[in-house]
């Protein structure tokens, strides 16, 4: 294990940190996308360079940007900041997140016990084993992945569409 | 007892435990879709650390998978964000959540 | 003989005839069938009864068909003819008839008229049941339908709920006794494998010794069944009340025929109480002391049917005693008198009760002597005989065979022999004292209707027959007849006497005679007789017998009954349903809809599966 | 083949009523009737010339599912035959009761109703134990259906509480069913649901014992038994006429019906171990539900109180081991079916006439009722075990059986004699005699009550007097258990 995984490994820990800390939804994306380049670098660390790439492209590109986007169309910026403030009082936040540490703490305590698996060097897995195995024995995951993706596609402009405003019955109080 | 599967796991543990986190003490919508993000990556961290682990690609074929599913995920959430936006006029999810069936 | 079938079958026949078609024969018709069957009945007795005696058979059985057969155990529908069943049979078809005749008088305004007759027949039909059964079985049948129909007629005026109250309560009382009854035959089945009577009485000796434990609680349970259907003590308590049905019903069922089934219960399985001897000084005491209670309490009841029930029970209880003291032929002896001279009272009775319009408080009475003169002489002649006046009237040759045989029999004792005097000299007493209020005096209440020839007729033959019936047995001391104990001879061994001779009889006799004229000279003179108010209202409620019964079974089953109405055991599954829904609410409230305790509950499974996991692994 | 007929005749009238209703209202009762009466024939014809090797006169298998060893297997023993008339007997009354009282959707009704009976005559035939459930189950929902839809005020709380009393217990008795055919299946390494195969299936002392209960509990909830019997009140009061008939006169039996044939043939020593305990349960439900029944002022309530009471004089019977008590179980299956159903029938009749079935509005009756007076009188005189009518032989039998087995238990069941005397004169009292309330200008019984109610007169009454072919038919049917530890 090389500095290169601790450092890298703390800038996602901390750029997370920020990201579950910032009242600015702006803020908390822009951290996120750290955290998600510091993970691509753990791919390449643990020999998935070609995992590192697509993280880098999809994730920290693609994804992040679809919601930057979607906040920016949305004019989220102070407003929701505002809430955010209000709403993430200690009073909130502290029991889940003790909770949670405990939870954290049993994974690792699970992690760490024997049988540890045999020291062994980080195995580089070349990108055309993968490709071999996604389209040879996963030939039908690949397929359905890309149907989700086409639901994803057609769900997304579906509801995305702007129609006429119906409101639903049950959110009739709601919007009152 | 640290080696470097190990390290990989407890790293994606604990990524995993702060998005739990977030998605526990979020109201806001986006947050808590984001938090989801941080939940994925983490998982698929998993697996790429136990790929490298067994030398197989298996790992790396599930990472490419959770992918596409958050690619999926993320574009239909935001479509209903949006749309509950419309309706609601906020992303509490607490005031989406009057919405019993 | 073998047509004796009809003895029961006509009046039941008659019974369904006029169920089914009360409404199309009118009441000619109605009184045409009810006593017709009866008096059919009677004369069928008579012939086969007749031929009985001159066959020289000392049994003769009818197998009519066979009713029950399980395995071993076989149960016949069989008539069964012996010398103490044609006593009986004789008693109830020839005294039923009269009384049934004497009805169409007394029930004539009823509008009730057919479902009146319809019972009696079923009563009588009942009654020859029992007394004509050849197992216990059948005795059985007899004996809760004779209570079925004691039931419908002390209830048949059913407007006033007093009345059924009272039907009710002999019901029940009665049912008490059969009961314990019922028991009894449970155990003969086991230990006999059969409820033929002949079979019993012939098995018995070979099966138990004398004072076996077995013997003993059956003939403890049977005289349950006994002191039940004759209102003895402790479940006396019914026949006051059943005075609430029409007279005529008194009459029969009441005074004449049912309530003597104990007695005949008791004589028909006379082996058993002879080879139980702790049973058998348990009906005498029982006897003994409940004909003084009711003697007492007969001497301070202001209605006149009450005076008689509880001299019925009293009388009863001379029966006891006789059978108690192994004198058997004595008791039917006293059955019969008693029949015909209590049959008459309460008819006579009945006949005052009518022209006084429905009055049956004495005190409301008097001087009847003039107005009613036919029923004043015939009523005479019936309490002469229940206070056994000397040599002339039935009550007294049988009252006083009981009383002397008490002292003198081998099972008998001196304590017997004072209570059966001490009883007879109550019994003068009330009697005279019921005389004085009803027919002396002056006279208070005016008679409004006269008795007709169909009730004055039957009254007439009975008061006869109460003189008549005395003179088929006579004791040593007055000629010495004994036509009844010869006859009934082969059913019922003969009284063991010890210390007799002729001069303790006389002595006996004198006792007797002087003590009833006493009482009722004493009576004559100090009427009406201080007793303080207290003693007075004590006696007057059956020495409290009613209130204790009250007080310790009835109101706390009421009471029970009351408060479990709902069924404590429901609550159990309400409850049961209220915490299922209760859990059930709790699972539902956690379907919030709020998106984070939908996460909570998911980590905190986590966490829940972990620790499991980390315990297993400290564990193992 | 006559045996599948039983079965088969109802399930096509339930059909036939069913679809008829679309043209005409009153066809579906005639239907029924006609299946029902013709079922009656048939059965009492059979019966007039039932003669059979051994104790079964005829049976029909048909395999099918044989790879786990279930088959469409009838059998019929004098017991069976029996309690076949008796299901028709009851219900062709039961068609005749609901005449005129049903008037909204009459075609399902009586599709039910013949469902029902269907199912009955199904537990009562079926010698498979799969088929069995199936049946079991069968007559079930079709009863939820009656008391549901036609019942009055409370029903669908009744509905409910009866089918989850009898699904509960019935589901016990499927886990013991599948465990019973486990067992053989380990002992035997053949895997079948024949009754007559699972007849002596050696197991273990503690498996026969548990297996047992697990049937026990299912036929002693349906007896009802005494914990179980809250059930029957709420049924019995809120089901129409039709449906309390058959709910006393036929469901009840069932459950008797089972111990009879399962319990006692298929767990002889486990039975003979709990026998004291259920033969004390049958004492407390005697006059526990005595009791209740006095103090009920619902008419139908108090005669549903009564069914508890003589359902535990079954008990105590059927656990007694001896032929008496075991012919006098059978009688009083017969004869309390008889008697609860007339009585059941005449709470019908009056409140049809006084639309009310509250004792304390009624009173004074008989001026204007005497036809139904005497017939109520008859029947309330039967529920308390008068001799001369059948209840008393059934009643006598079973104490004169039991007392050999129990006899303090047997003194308790006898006591129920008494209370049976209270709670059935009260009867009489509060609907008959007494002032009457108003003054009623009643209708008699008219033709049709008439024809329900002399044959059940007539039927009682040569019950009590006459037994004997009764016992004949059903004494080649005792298990051989049931009288195999008579003697001690």
């Amino acid at each position: 294990m090389g500095a290169a995984f601790y450092i890298a490994a703390a800038i996602a820990i901390l750029s997370t940190a920020m990201v579950i800390t910032r009242y600015n939804i702006m803020h908390a994306l822009l951290y996120l996308i750290v955290s998600l380049l510091s993970v691509a670098v753990i791919f390449y660390i643990y020999g998935a360079p070609f995992m590192a790439a697509l993280e880098v492209i999809i994730y920290a590109g693609a994804i992040m940007v679809l919601m930057i986007f979607f906040v920016m169309m949305l004019n989220l910026g102070q407003q929701s900041a505002g809430d955010e403030r209000h709403w993430l009082t200690p009073r909130v936040w502290i029991g889940p997140a003790l909770l949670c540490l405990f939870l954290l703490a049993e994974l690792v305590y699970l992690i760490m016990q024997p049988p540890a698996p045999p020291a062994g060097e980080i195995v580089m897995v070349d990108p055309k084993a993968v490709g071999k195995s996604l389209f040879g024995p996963y030939i039908l995951a690949v397929e359905l992945a890309g149907m989700l993706l086409m639901a994803g596609i057609v769900g997304a402009y579906h509801l995305g569409r702007q129609k006429k405003k119906i409101t639903h019955r049950f959110l009739e109080r709601a919007t009152q | 007892m640290i080696t470097s599967t190990t390290a990989g796991l407890v790293l994606a543990g604990i990524l995993f435990t702060m998005g739990l986190v977030s998605m526990l003490i979020r109201r806001n919508l986006i947050f808590m879709l984001v938090s989801v993000e941080v939940m994925l990556n983490a998982a698929g961290l998993a697996f790429i650390v136990a790929a490298s682990r067994w030398g197989q690609p298996e790992g790396q074929v599930m990472f490419m998978f959770i992918l596409a599913m958050a690619a999926a995920e993320v574009s239909v959430g935001l479509a209903l964000i949006l749309q509950l936006y419309h309706q609601l006029k906020t992303l509490d999810s607490d005031e989406a959540s009057k919405m019993n069936g | 003989m073998n047509w004796m079938y009809l003895v029961p079958a006509m009046p039941f026949l008659g019974a369904l005839l006029l169920v089914l078609f009360s409404k199309k024969i009118g009441k000619t018709g109605v009184s045409l069938i009810g006593c017709g069957s009866v008096g059919i009945a009677a004369l069928v007795t008579i012939v086969a009864g007749l031929q009985f005696m001159n066959s020289g058979l000392q049994q003769f059985s009818l197998p009519l068909w066979n009713w029950l057969s399980v395995g071993n155990f076989n149960i016949g529908i069989t008539l069964h003819l012996d010398a103490l069943s044609l006593a009986f049979t004789f008693v109830i078809t020839f005294v039923g008839f009269l009384i049934h005749v004497y009805s169409t008088g007394y029930m004539a305004e009823d509008p009730d008229f057919a479902r009146f007759f319809a019972s009696m027949n079923l009563f009588v039909g009942a009654m020859l049941m029992l007394v004509l059964a050849d197992n216990l079985l059948l005795l059985y049948f007899g004996w809760e339908g004779v209570g079925l129909c004691s039931y419908l007629l002390i209830g048949f005026w059913y407007k006033d709920p007093a009345n059924g109250a009272a039907a009710r309560k002999a019901f029940i009382v009665t049912r008490v006794g059969d009961t314990a009854m019922a028991i009894a035959l449970f155990l003969l089945v086991q230990h006999t494998g059969s409820l033929q009577l002949t079979d019993i009485l012939a098995k018995a000796p070979t099966l138990w010794t004398t004072g076996d434990a077995t013997v003993v609680t059956i003939a403890f349970l049977l005289l349950g069944g006994a002191v039940g259907k004759s209102a003895q003590l402790p479940l006396q308590t019914w026949l006051p009340d059943a005075m609430a049905g029409p007279t005529p019903v008194s009459a029969l069922i009441h005074a004449a025929t049912m309530v003597t089934a104990g007695v005949y219960l008791i004589a028909r399985s006379h082996v058993l109480f002879t080879m139980a001897p702790a049973a058998q000084a348990t009906v005498a005491i029982v006897g003994a002391v409940t004909l003084i209670l009711a003697g007492c309490s007969a001497f301070v009841q202001t209605d006149i049917k009450r005076v008689l029930a509880y001299s019925t029970i009293s009388q009863i209880g001379y029966m006891f005693l006789a059978l108690g003291v192994g004198a058997w032929s004595a008791a039917i002896f006293h059955f019969i008198t008693h029949a015909f001279f209590k049959a008459l009272l309460f008819l006579g009775a009945g006949a005052v009760i009518v022209a006084l319009h429905h009055e049956q408080d004495m005190f409301k009475m008097g001087g009847l002597r003039k107005s009613l003169p036919g029923v004043f002489w015939i009523f005479l002649i019936g309490s002469a005989s229940l206070a056994a006046i000397p040599f002339v009237t039935a009550g007294f040759y049988s009252k006083d065979q009981i009383v002397w045989l008490a002292g003198a029999s081998a099972q008998g004792g001196a304590g017997y022999w004072i209570v059966a005097v001490m009883g007879a000299f109550i019994t003068a007493m009330y009697t005279t004292r019921m005389m004085l209020l009803v027919f002396y005096g002056k006279e208070k209440t005016h008679v409004h209707h006269r008795p007709g020839l169909n009730m004055m007729v039957p009254l007439y033959v009975l008061a006869v027959c109460s003189t008549l019936a005395g003179f088929m047995e006579l004791p040593h001391t007055l000629g010495h007849v004994t036509l009844l104990s010869d006859f009934l001879q082969p059913v019922l061994p003969a009284v063991v006497t010890e210390h007799a001779s002729t001069a303790l009889e006389w002595g006996s006799q004198g006792v007797a005679t002087l003590l009833c004229l006493a009482g009722i000279y004493i009576v004559w003179r100090v009427l009406p007789i201080p007793f303080p108010r207290e003693v007075k209202t004590f006696l007057k409620n059956g020495w409290g017998f009613d209130a204790a019964y009250n007080l310790l079974f009835v109101q706390p089953y009421v009471l029970l009954a009351r408060l479990n109405r709902k069924d404590v055991v429901d609550r159990l599954y309400v409850g049961l349903a209220a915490i299922t829904r209760y859990f059930h609410r709790m699972m539902s409230a956690t379907q919030s809809g709020i998106l984070r305790w939908y996460i909570m509950g998911i980590v905190m499974g986590a966490v829940v599966i972990l620790s499991v996991i980390i315990w297993r692994q400290y564990t193992v | 083949m006559i045996l599948f007929l039983f079965i088969l005749i109802p399930v096509l009238g339930a059909f036939a009523a069913w679809l008829s209703a679309a043209w005409n209202k009153k066809l579906p009762r005639w239907i029924a009737l006609m299946v029902l009466v013709f079922e009656l024939a048939m059965a009492t014809a059979f019966w007039s010339e039932a003669v059979g090797d051994g104790s079964w006169y005829v049976t029909f298998i048909r395999p099918w599912m044989p790879r786990f060893g279930i088959s469409f297997s009838l059998a019929m023993d004098g017991l069976s035959l029996l309690m076949l008339i008796l299901t028709f007997f009851l219900g062709a009354l039961s068609v005749l009761v609901s005449w005129n009282e049903i008037k909204e959707r009459t075609g399902f009704f009586f599709f039910n109703l013949l469902f029902v009976l269907a199912g009955i005559t199904g537990v009562f035939l079926t010698m498979d134990l799969f088929l069995f459930y199936f049946f079991w189950e069968v007559m079930l929902i079709p009863m939820y259906f009656l008391i549901g839809i036609w019942g009055h005020g409370n029903r669908l709380y009744a509905a409910l509480k009866f089918f989850i009393f009898t699904q509960a217990g019935g589901l016990l008795m499927l886990l013991a069913i599948l465990g019973l055919y486990f067992v053989h299946a380990q002992s035997t390494g053949v895997f079948t649901f024949n009754y007559f195969d699972l007849l002596n299936t050696p197991m273990a002392q503690e498996t026969g014992r548990w297996l047992m209960l697990g049937f026990l509990i299912a036929f002693i909830v349906k007896l009802p038994a005494f914990p179980f019997h809250t059930w029957l009140p709420d049924a019995h009061t809120e089901a129409p006429t039709a449906g309390s008939v058959v709910l006393a006169g036929l469901l009840l039996k069932t459950g008797a019906y089972g111990i009879l044939r399962f319990v006692l043939p298929l767990f002889p020593e486990a039975s003979q171990y709990f026998a004291p305990y259920i033969m004390l349960l049958g004492a407390i439900g005697i006059l526990y539900g005595g009791k209740l029944a006095y103090a009920q002022t619902d008419f139908k309530r108090l005669v549903a109180y009564t069914s508890v009471s003589h359902m535990g004089f079954v008990l105590v019977g059927a656990f007694a081991f001896n032929e008496l008590a075991y012919q006098g179980v059978v009688m009083q299956m017969i004869t309390h079916g008889i008697s609860t159903g007339a009585l059941f029938m005449i709470a019908g009749s009056l409140y049809d006439r006084l639309h009310t079935r509250e004792l304390e509005e009624m009173g004074g009756l008989w001026p204007a009722l005497p036809g139904m007076g005497v017939v109520t009188m008859v029947f309330v005189m039967a529920s308390l075990g008068l001799p001369g009518l059948g209840n008393f032989i059934a009643e006598f039998l079973i104490l004169a059986g039991s007392w050999q087995a129990q006899p303090w238990i047997t003194v308790a069941a006898t006591i129920g004699l008494v209370v049976a005397t209270v709670y059935s004169l009260r009867i009489m009292q509060k609907v008959f005699f007494g002032v009457s309330v108003r003054e009623y200008k009643l209708p008699d019984l008219s033709l049709r009550e008439a024809l329900m109610f002399v044959p059940l007169v007539i039927v009682i009454i040569w019950l009590g007097v006459y037994p004997q072919p009764v016992i004949n038919t059903a004494k080649p049917a005792t298990p051989a258990v049931a009288v195999h530890f008579t003697s001690k």
